[in-house]
């Protein structure tokens, strides 16, 4: 084992969260667009708690906040017709490719204005047209569905990547293998990534784990290269996107990235998130990416204006998109009843 | 009598087992630190010690395979699949092996085992997370499917089914689990294969199951109330066995038959009843045999959407006023 | 009219319609190089190239995966699942992923794929290689199902299948693969959802599928024949859409229906239509509705016990004789 | 990809076939036994193809025909309360564990004689009270019911080892990777052996698989050393077995052991396997596992007269077998309406 270990961290990029590298190459406006992107996906989310505590959002629903330096890096570094493959912790994943906060916040509540008009919720979010394909809620199915829209692409010559976003829980079900080794073997434009956080549900995942690292250490076994890096550093994962879009669009094949990150709240919102040590949960709210960032950005010597400007712009932002889907009414009962099959309909029968 | 919730008895129930033989194992996702994500597990793992009560990887197909390879050696083991959606993951291990390899090896092999989950509609949580899968159970021969619908009936139907020699799939109805019901004192396990009379009833026969019996019961009150009808509510609760002599003999009496299924349309077990019931009492039934279900669609989330395709007691009611009538 | 066995009316279908679009693409195990283990696609490589006809490892779940990934993005997948038993691996994929996606993104994606397999008994193969699964499909929402009886109905329902913008579980019955059986010359598609009135009559109908069809044309000319019984066959082929309007005409017709499922009894196919009839056409009968199928038990193996156990004509026509007489 | 295989091939016992070790250490009657074994399970198999070719057996049928020396090597040093878990091409695994020939052809020809009379056919192959634990006929299942045996030995505290025989083309499914992960973390006593014969049915693994040892490349992914052996060596593999054995019963956990090994036919009954190089087969065949093991033997001293009684013996063996389970008659229908249930019987209903 510990010969094993050694071999991994050889070749990894594994930097203790909250070391943040220069990163000198990124242009200042990409660099802002990374702060924007994450202070948005920040806000949409604690707006999204509010509503849950007011009783407004039915169901579950799994918030992603202190991982926003992933979807941020990654949605940045993107091309606008690749496609996003995430899961029922999708709200920032899905927003960073352009969908509305309104209709986030309004599938959310379950109403018109909803994205799926309240048919999917939460866990589903998806938006075709920008190439969100869609949130997925049950563990490692959308593994293969990502790989599959890169054997589309592939086949079409498109250039487009597709990119799975997954969690450290993930790697131990069966379709994340088939669907490493497919990918390798078919030498897919697409990019496995995943969210080490460190907990599945509520266990975490070194208990349930033969491995350090739940992905990285797995790379091997698809003669893929071991990739850890900074989740909470957008700079880190903007240029670890980069790379591997790149890589994929040139024909290269995948890449599996495990970035490691943390949620600051529960699994989803019934969890307390009790079962974290508390200074485990402290250090980690030390490097929240979003802070840190700001910090970075203001060393580089962005005015504290500019900074103030795109907060108040966004969270003026959010009390709008609030407003308009807490006005939104109800969908018509008639939609549960249509849109099973490609015709609109839903009848099994003549 | 204790009064205990739904969540509660499943817990009661294993526990009662465990403490009655060592042989029975529990395992499965956040199951025992945590105590399961609807808590209905809390405790075990105090009690009964980490070699009993273990966590597992995200990886269905390992805990079934380890729960199937554990019963044909000796242990008997309750495994719990969160949401029984997910048992789409691992449907191999239960459709077939689990359920096959008694029948294949001439009887070799049994498979002392449990199989629970979260099953069922009606909390929002969507398409991937609401599915009523009785029937994917029932059409496989080989399992034995329960699924009860009140507080008493978890407990002893649980405790039966830790104790059968067969594998049993035990479906407990998600949005029930906050329901509060009384629980016999002292040891409680009841047989498995016997439907009850949830009310007696003269005029229709109405067969449901889990989150669809009180729902039933209701329509009953209303149907009796406002429109003189008198229906009999037969809790099902067992659908493999199942218990036909009970169903057969109320829709005797009352030449009718109405099935309240949560599951979608095509194939659910309110299918099956109707079939036996049009097979085996044609000549005694008054009218048509009634199925209210679901429609047969994936369940949307917003709640308004659920309320409006799950079956509801005043659909009951207009169903079987307009059948009466 | 060209004579084509079932298993060459597979392959002809495929080539057909990837002649005609250059979106369908093929893939699974042992399905290019080797033409498939039913040799049912040989020669699709050697004619569409390693582009669109693609051999996989041993990964059910990637192979439906990757059908669903490209089915939303342009593709038009055709994915072989070598036996029909192996769906339980990849279940996920289709029941809760590809069936349910649609609706649960208000019709954002379409899923204009097709998954095809080995289905049914008769083959000696045991219970993990013989089942008849399409009733597993049936019950969920969102998939279309079609199991054809001969080659005629495997090259239009095939071709058909691959056109439509639905995802369609295609089940070719293995035993019926040597079948002969005339195709029209030229291009050849039918329409889904579509049942056939394989043989018309007058007393009783007897709705069959895939290999039972053959089996109840068998028995319908025996009972003709010597009990003096007329039997409307109807090939059913498609269970979803299901074409409930030729099923009721000829109950109505008849007043009878029997059916012949070869799946394990418990939820088959067969349970749906007696429920349909048993509520639509309840005044129309003349008698019991009797369903025929495999006793609810998982296949054996040797020749004699696995005759023993699927229905027969001999079966069939003892059936029918006893419920006209 | 070049680092990672010299990193895989440092650690792994990856011998040529054919160059067999001296394997001094082995008993002779060790010896013997494996021979003999290896001698039994290749005339059992030769039978069983005749009976084939006579349409005596129905439906399908896999031979393990070259790859005697995994079967033989395992079985021998295994205990006798050991568990035994193998596919539909299992004859040979359930073989060794004591299951007579006549119970084994006669399931073949599903006859009243046939280990399961009938209702499980050659796929299937099972006897409990050898500690064969089933034949299992859908890729990956047996390998977490392995492990579940495992886990209950070890609570049980039996000392008893599970051990898990399957192919190459095995190792690209869920299955695979989420039992390898689960025996890992519960420490559990199991063997899991890839029988490494270069195809799953038709298809080359190597066209279908990311690296180049399917099972040992994936070792590291579950923290376990990566071993490769001469499968067709019955001396390294009976080496090979005990270690792995010894290490299970002290509690050092599972072992993956993949087995380079051949078939000489094809996959199955329908296929002459001429997919497959004239070359290539013609190497194997040279290496075929039995002859090459009788060289070694008369090197070692073994008088040519002892192997000829072997030999005599268990081709007179077959014969009676042959006879028997051809006269035995069909079972009875009556048995296959029974046994769904613990009590016996088959009903759903009362
Ligand atoms: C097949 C399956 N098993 C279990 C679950 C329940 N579940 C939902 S999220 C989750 C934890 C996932 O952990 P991870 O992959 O690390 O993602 P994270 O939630 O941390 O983002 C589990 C067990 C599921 N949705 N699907
Ligand atoms: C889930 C599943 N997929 C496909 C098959 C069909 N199948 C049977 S054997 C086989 C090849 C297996 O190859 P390998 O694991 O190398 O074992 P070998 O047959 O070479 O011993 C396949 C694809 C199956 N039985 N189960
Ligand atoms: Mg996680
Ligand atoms: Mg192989």
């Amino acid at each position: 084992m510990s010969k094993k270990k050694k071999d991994v961290n050889k070749s990894v990029k594994d930097e203790p969260p909250g070391i943040l590298k220069g990163g000198a190459e990124i242009a200042i406006e990409t660099r802002l667009r990374l702060y924007r992107t994450m202070y948005e996906c920040r806000v949409l989310e604690q707006r999204a708690y509010d509503l849950f505590m007011q009783n407004l959002v039915k169901g579950t629903s799994h918030l992603a906040l202190g991982q926003e330096a992933v979807a941020s890096g990654f949605g940045t570094a993107m091309r606008p017709d690749d496609y996003t493959f995430c899961t029922y912790r999708g709200h920032n994943h899905t927003y960073v490719r352009g969908v509305s906060m309104v209709s986030i916040l309004g599938e959310l509540m379950g109403r018109e204005c909803g994205l799926l008009r309240g048919k999917g919720g939460s866990m589903h979010l998806t938006s075709v047209e920008h190439g969100a394909m869609g949130s997925y809620a049950i563990i490692g199915a959308h593994l293969p569905v990502a790989a599959g829209a890169a054997w589309s692409a592939q086949y079409r010559g498109t250039k487009q990547v597709s990119v799975c976003f997954f969690g450290d829980g993930t790697t131990n079900i069966g379709a994340f293998h088939e669907a490493l080794n497919f990918a390798v073997i078919w030498k897919l434009p697409v990019i496995f990534v995943c969210e080490n956080n460190l907990y599945m549900e509520y266990t975490a995942i070194q208990d349930v784990t033969a491995v350090e690292h739940p992905a990285a250490d797995r790379a091997e076994a698809y003669g893929l290269e071991p990739i850890v890096i900074d989740g909470n550093d957008a700079d880190v994962v903007y240029e670890a996107a980069s790379t591997a879009y790149a890589k994929a669009r040139d024909g290269g094949g995948p890449s599996l990235i495990e970035a490691k990150t943390y949620r600051h709240g529960g699994h989803s919102r019934a969890d307390p998130g009790k079962y974290r040590p508390d200074d485990e949960l402290q250090a980690w709210l030390d490097k929240d990416p979003i802070p840190m960032y700001r910090e970075r950005l203001v060393g580089l010597g962005i005015e504290e204006s500019q900074l103030k400007e795109i907060e108040s712009e966004t969270d003026e932002m959010v009390e709008l998109a609030t407003e308009e889907a807490r006005n939104s009414p109800s969908p018509s009962t008639d939609i549960a009843f249509i849109d099973v099959w490609a015709d609109g309909g839903a009848s099994w029968r003549n | 009598m204790a009064e205990l919730t739904y969540r509660e008895a499943v817990g009661a129930a294993i526990a009662q087992e465990m403490r009655l033989d060592t042989n029975v194992v529990f395992l499965g996702e956040d199951v025992a630190a945590a105590g399961g994500v609807f808590k209905t597990t809390a405790g075990l793992l105090d009690e009964f010690g980490p070699e009993r009560v273990k966590d597992t990887p995200i990886s269905e197909q390992a805990i079934i395979g380890a729960a199937m390879g554990a019963s044909m050696t000796g242990l008997k083991p309750i495994a719990e699949i969160m949401f029984s959606d997910f048992f789409a993951v691992c449907w191999d291990l239960v459709a077939n092996q689990i359920a096959k390899t008694r029948y294949m090896t001439d009887g070799q092999c049994s498979f002392p085992l449990v199989l629970r989950s979260a099953n069922g509609g009606g909390s929002r949580f969507g398409a991937q997370h609401s599915q009523s899968i009785e029937n994917w159970a029932m059409a496989i021969p080989g399992l034995k499917v329960i699924a009860p619908s009140n507080s008493a009936d978890v407990m002893g139907l649980l405790a039966a089914s830790i104790r059968d020699p067969d594998p049993v799939m035990f479906f407990e109805q998600k949005s029930l689990y906050a329901l509060k019901g009384e629980v016999p004192d002292g040891e409680h396990v009841e047989s498995l294969g016997v439907a009850k009379i949830a009310r007696a009833g003269t005029d229709v026969t109405v067969a449901a199951l889990a989150a669809m019996v009180p729902r039933a019961l209701k329509a009953a009150e209303v149907l009796q109330d406002q429109h003189g009808i008198s229906c009999e509510v037969v809790d099902v609760r067992s659908l493999v066995p199942l218990d036909t002599q009970t169903i057969l003999d109320s829709v005797t009496r009352t030449s009718r038959l109405v099935t309240v299924e949560e599951n979608p349309r095509l194939c659910g077990w309110g299918a099956e009843l109707a079939s036996i019931v049009a097979e085996e009492l044609f000549w005694n039934l008054d009218g048509p045999i009634v199925r209210i279900t679901t429609p047969h669609i994936p369940l949307p989330s917003a709640d308004e959407l659920e309320d409006a395709v799950m079956p509801s007691s005043e659909q009951i009611v207009q169903n079987i006023k307009h059948l009466v009538d």
